[in-house]
């Protein structure tokens, strides 16, 4: 089963709750600046990440989520017959 | 391992105008996920109150209404009794509850009011400029206690959940925090529990949930919450208070 | 003599002493010489005379001011724009943050310690020694103290803002200089500039004045007086 | 024609009772009545005073400084507002309690010893139904069937009391007519 | 139930009944008590809510989460307790949500006494709550009168999205008058889903409705209280009444007079008339909005000579008689308050000296 875990960096506010959280220290605050002129949390090493979704907790904004399987298999099929019109 | 986590649908797309690391947000998500979960959006009215979660009804898709400061308990009391069908919570600041509306809040749970409140406690005014509250903890600054909180001027801290809980009126009265994840489970836990209580018609249900405030407490958020846990849990301590017989 | 000054600088005092006065004219001085200037609006403390009001004023000058959003910019709220603490990572040639008043305005400073750290700045006292409080040089060395703690960043710098708004003449200004001189010997702080109202300007000689001085044209007044920056 | 009428004693004596019986009964008589209590601090034990306000037509002020007529229930109250009666009007006296006259020779005075009546009838409470049967039957402000109708219904709810006070109606009644 | 004799305060709280209001929200307070101690006790018999607040202040809320609801809610105070309640009048007028209050008149200022005053003209009229706002007020001058006004505010509170006010003294509250509540007055509460906080399944809508009173930017503050400015000035159209009284033939003198105060001027226009002096009297029903032009034009009489205000109160509607007689004659007062209720026969005096 695979996990989609994102961060949405236009509501992410870089407080840094969710670095201090995270129990594999996956996630960082970045050194670039999003579109509104934040620096958002990302994922410095996304391949640690287990998925316990305490940052999703964390996260005052809800800029944190984990979306499963059923989801991903679909946004893929999505995005790749996209690809196949374009 | 994993699990799946999304925005739920009581809770709107609006970014919050909280400052990094206000806790309010995490605790509007604990209040939309139960809403969600309970399946009660559409008979859930929201009582606003006075003070930084003055628009919260902007972060929410359900009926909302706005609140004089520290008033909102005697509206929920209103809603309540001519709509008991209705589903009413309010969700206030301590400024809010427990200074000016002081008087609210300890009639509405003394009559048993089948409402449900969400008491935020960050132990300072933060829609003002963080004054002093009657929360706030002894020695704090504050912007109106610029010496620490002199507790032989201005008495100490109200526990405003044990204060409630001595009230011979059955009730659900917790406290808890959303300052570490393990917390915010129970924290959510305590939440879905009060408005069940509510739903079953059983007793009115309180909710004191110690939060943070990084920028009037001048600390940033990681350091704020270490503040709080620190500071705030040992005086006031975690756990149901009082639970229905 | 032009104000030597560039990176970021935090502009704190205490209540009234005109930091964002001087906020709004360094940054439309510094913009017109050709440095690229962003402002941030940090008083969350009182919800009058903020930068906020100049907002039109220096849009129209190029400057680009970090606010709360539009429809929250009269909300009686602390709100702390996420904005704020990107801008001092990344700072503009110039970036000025205009704090709120005492160590009440300054205490936000100390939230964003994570941003600020590894970052040199020029925190700058305001001194209007015609204000009570900072009348004399205790008093502001008093205030300077407070805001430390506050913010938990040092002050590296003097600003004199001698004025009793239109009742101000050429001898509280050149009085105003001799004062914050000795608060700058006494506390050691170098005195980067001083101001005077454009319409005093006139009457006063530069050569007696040993600093750069910031000309003030009046824009926090009450809507029958505002007036425009030349 | 106007006719007012003072209801004046102590507080639990039922003088606000009285008045709202008379002027339940006015009103049954197709007249308009306007029953206007004294509601300071005297309902709480001290003199406790009523004014009805009995006309064929659209009563005007109904504050009344001198009134037709009074029932006097106490001494204080016979005292206090006696002087004040127009001439030709009707001043009963519970001559019980009141020694005193009324000291006005161009009245009605009629003195009726309405608590001794009531304690021979088996319970003080009806003295003021003996006085309020006596002062209608003296000043014919009402048809007494209508005030007859008006007690009863005005004890529905308390009906084992109805006989005491039709029989405290006819004492009454019988004491204006000695 | 044809005529029956009750107190004002009974009738107020069985005309909001019979209006088809069935929630009441109260605290107790002299002179207007009977209406909670009433209701306590019918309410209950016909479904309805019944509760005793734990103040004023707590009241006026309970009242406006109430009225929040869609549902018609009312409540009965007096002077002091008015004043507590204005903080929550002035929320339910800037949100926009009906609901009805009762002010049974007591002395002023501060605790003052519990006799029958008109001294809240100006707060009920001018002055209820901080911010632009106005409420409807009716006057009675008879219990009858309470009852019908007290049937008829809620609907207007309705048509308005407005509070409506019932400003009667303490004796409207206290004196028993035969009264009947007429069938023709009874509504059914209007359409309210567009605004109403009543839960969205309520509706059976997918849109949430929001009720508030904040609004941050000023101009969009500023359209809010025009909206409002303008329903006050609809109220000016529509609502304005008034009872004019012996003012068909010539008179000399014109009387202003409202509520229990015009009962006890009535009765010296009865006797003026029989002494062959010809007063006339024109009692506002509605004090806001103020019947100016009829006040006017009644002045504007070629025999009249001469205008009073008279009141239970120092003149506190002397302002809107002179801003209505706009200088054409000349306007006197008259007035007691505290309890002291002027007599016909001071009244009469007071009328004869204006001619002298």
């Amino acid at each position: 089963m695979t996990y989609i875990h994102k961060i949405d960096s236009d509501r992410c506010k870089g407080c840094g709750l969710c670095v201090t959280i995270c129990p594999k220290h996956v996630l960082e605050i970045s050194e670039k600046v999003n579109t509104k002129g934040y620096f958002p949390a990302f994922q410095a090493r996304p391949e640690d990440c287990i998925k316990c979704a305490l940052c999703c907790s964390m996260c005052p904004d809800v800029a944190i989520t984990i979306t499963g399987a059923e989801d991903a298999d679909q946004t893929q099929q999505a995005a790749s017959t996209e690809d196949n019109d374009g | 391992m994993g699990k799946t986590f999304a925005k739920p649908e009581a809770l709107s797309d609006q970014i919050t105008h909280y400052c990094p690391g206000c806790t309010h947000g995490v605790i509007h998500r604990l209040v939309a996920e139960v809403i969600d979960e309970l399946d009660i959006r559409g008979r859930t009215v929201g009582v606003a109150p006075v003070g930084c979660a003055v628009l919260m009804y902007n972060y929410f898709t359900f009926d909302f209404l706005e609140s004089a400061h520290g008033r909102a308990p005697a509206q929920a009391t209103g809603m309540k009794r001519v709509r008991p069908d209705l589903v009413v919570f309010t969700y206030q600041g301590d400024g809010d509850l427990a200074s000016i509306g002081m008087s609210e809040i300890v009639h509405a749970a003394n009559r048993g009011e089948k409402i449900t409140t969400i008491f935020v406690n960050n132990a300072v005014y933060g829609m003002t400029g963080g004054q002093m509250a009657p929360t706030t903890m002894p020695n704090q600054r504050t912007t109106t206690s610029p010496f620490g909180r002199n507790v032989d001027e201005v008495g100490m801290p109200i526990k405003v959940s044990e204060l409630l809980a001595s009230l011979q009126t059955t009730a659900y009265i917790a406290r808890q925090t959303v300052i570490l994840p393990k917390h915010i489970t129970r924290a959510k836990k305590a939440i879905k529990k009060a408005f069940q209580y509510q739903i079953d018609g059983r007793c009115f249900s309180f909710v004191e949930i110690v939060s943070t405030c990084p920028t009037n407490w001048g600390l940033t958020p990681v350091e704020a919450v270490k503040w709080a846990e620190e500071k705030m849990l040992p005086y006031y301590p975690l756990g149901e208070i009082k639970t229905p017989q | 003599m032009a104000i030597a000054l560039e990176g970021i600088i935090v502009i704190v005092g205490n209540y009234g002493s005109g930091k964002t006065e001087v906020t709004i004219n360094l940054a439309v001085e510094k913009k017109k010489a050709g440095v690229d200037v962003r402002v941030a609006d940090l008083d969350l403390v009182n919800p009058y005379f903020r930068t906020r009001e100049a907002r039109i004023l220096l849009a129209d000058s190029g400057i680009d001011l970090v606010l709360p959003p539009e429809d929250m910019l009269h909300a009686d709220l602390p709100l702390l724009s996420p904005v704020v603490s990107g801008m001092i990572r990344n700072p503009s040639p110039l970036t000025i943050i205009d704090v709120g008043g005492n160590d009440a305005g300054a205490t936000v400073l100390s939230a964003l310690a994570e941003a600020f750290r590894d970052k040199y700045c020029h925190m700058l006292q305001v001194v209007n020694p015609l204000r009570p409080a900072t009348d004399t040089v205790a008093g502001c060395l008093n205030i300077r103290k407070q805001i430390e703690t506050a913010a938990r960043m040092p002050i590296n710098g003097l600003i004199g803002n001698a004025n009793l708004i239109d009742e101000t003449t050429a001898a509280d200004v050149y009085r105003g200089v001799e004062f914050v001189e000795q608060l700058s010997q006494e506390s050691g702080l170098p005195l980067r500039f001083i101001t005077a109202a454009a319409e005093l300007l006139p009457d006063i000689d530069l050569n007696r004045i040993p600093c750069p001085v910031l000309t003030i044209y009046r824009q926090l007044v009450p809507p029958w007086k505002k007036a425009h920056i030349r | 024609m106007q006719s007012e009428v003072m209801f004046a004693g102590f507080g639990g004596q039922g003088i606000l009772l009285i008045a709202k019986i008379l002027a339940h009964a006015a009103m049954e008589d197709g007249l308009e009545v306007a029953w206007v209590p004294s509601y300071g601090p005297e309902m709480r034990g001290g003199t406790a005073y009523c004014t009805v306000v009995i006309s064929d037509r659209l009563i005007g002020s109904p504050i009344i400084r001198n009134p037709m007529h009074l029932v006097a229930m106490n001494r204080p109250s016979l005292e206090k507002f006696a002087p004040m009666v127009k001439p030709n009007g009707v001043i009963l006296v519970n001559s019980t309690l009141i020694s005193i006259d009324a000291g006005r020779d161009d009245v009605d005075e009629l003195r009726v010893p309405v608590n001794e009546i009531a304690v021979r009838l088996g319970n003080v409470r009806s003295a003021n139904i003996v006085a309020l049967a006596a002062f209608a039957a003296r000043a014919r402000v009402v048809k007494m069937d209508t005030l007859r109708h008006c007690v009863k219904e005005e004890f529905a709810s308390k009906e084992k009391l109805i006989p005491l006070n039709m029989a405290a109606v006819d004492e009454g009644e019988k004491a204006a007519a000695g | 139930m044809g005529k029956v004799l009750m107190k004002g305060n009974e009738a107020i709280g069985e005309a909001a009944i019979r209006a088809g209001c069935l929630n009441y929200f109260a605290y107790p307070i002299t002179p207007q008590s009977e209406v909670a101690e009433y209701l306590s006790r019918r309410l209950p018999e016909v479904g309805g809510v019944f509760l005793q607040g734990e103040s004023e202040v707590a009241v006026s809320y309970m009242i406006l989460g109430a009225a929040a609801t869609g549902e018609r809610v009312f409540t009965t105070s007096s002077s002091p307790g008015i004043s507590l309640m204005s903080e929550g009048i002035s929320y339910i007028a800037g949100m926009q949500i009906p609901a009805v209050f009762v002010n049974i008149m007591r002395g002023g200022p501060g605790l003052g006494g519990i006799l029958p005053s008109q001294a809240d003209y100006l707060q009920a009229t001018k002055g209820i709550g901080h911010g632009d706002c106005r409420l409807l007020v009716m006057a009675p001058a008879s219990v009858q009168e309470a009852a019908e006004m007290t049937m008829r505010a809620f609907p207007l509170a309705e048509k308005y999205l407005n509070p409506v006010m019932i400003l009667g003294d303490g004796l409207i509250g206290q004196m028993m008058e035969p009264v009947e509540f007429p069938d023709d007055l009874k509504t059914e509460p209007s359409k309210k889903d567009e605004w109403a906080t009543n839960g969205m399944d309520t509706r059976g809508s997918n849109r949430r409705n929001l009720i508030r009173s904040l609004y941050l930017d000023p101009e969009v503050l500023n359209q809010h209280n025009l909206e409002l400015k303008a329903k006050y000035d609809r109220m000016q159209q529509e609502e304005i009444r008034y009872e004019a009284y012996n003012t068909d033939s010539d008179y000399e003198v014109l009387i202003v007079s409202y509520g229990t105060m015009s009962r006890v001027c009535r009765t010296a226009v009865d006797q003026l008339q029989e002494q062959g002096m010809a007063v006339g009297m024109l009692r506002p029903q509605t004090v806001y909005p103020f019947p100016e032009e009829a006040v006017g034009n009644a002045a504007a009489k070629k025999s009249c000579l001469a205008v009073a205000s008279i009141e239970m109160s120092m003149g506190q509607m002397l302002e809107d008689v002179q801003r209505s007689v706009k200088g054409r004659q000349p306007v006197h007062w008259f007035g007691k308050c505290g309890g002291e209720v002027p007599t016909p026969e001071e009244v009469i005096e007071f009328v004869r000296s204006l001619t002298k």
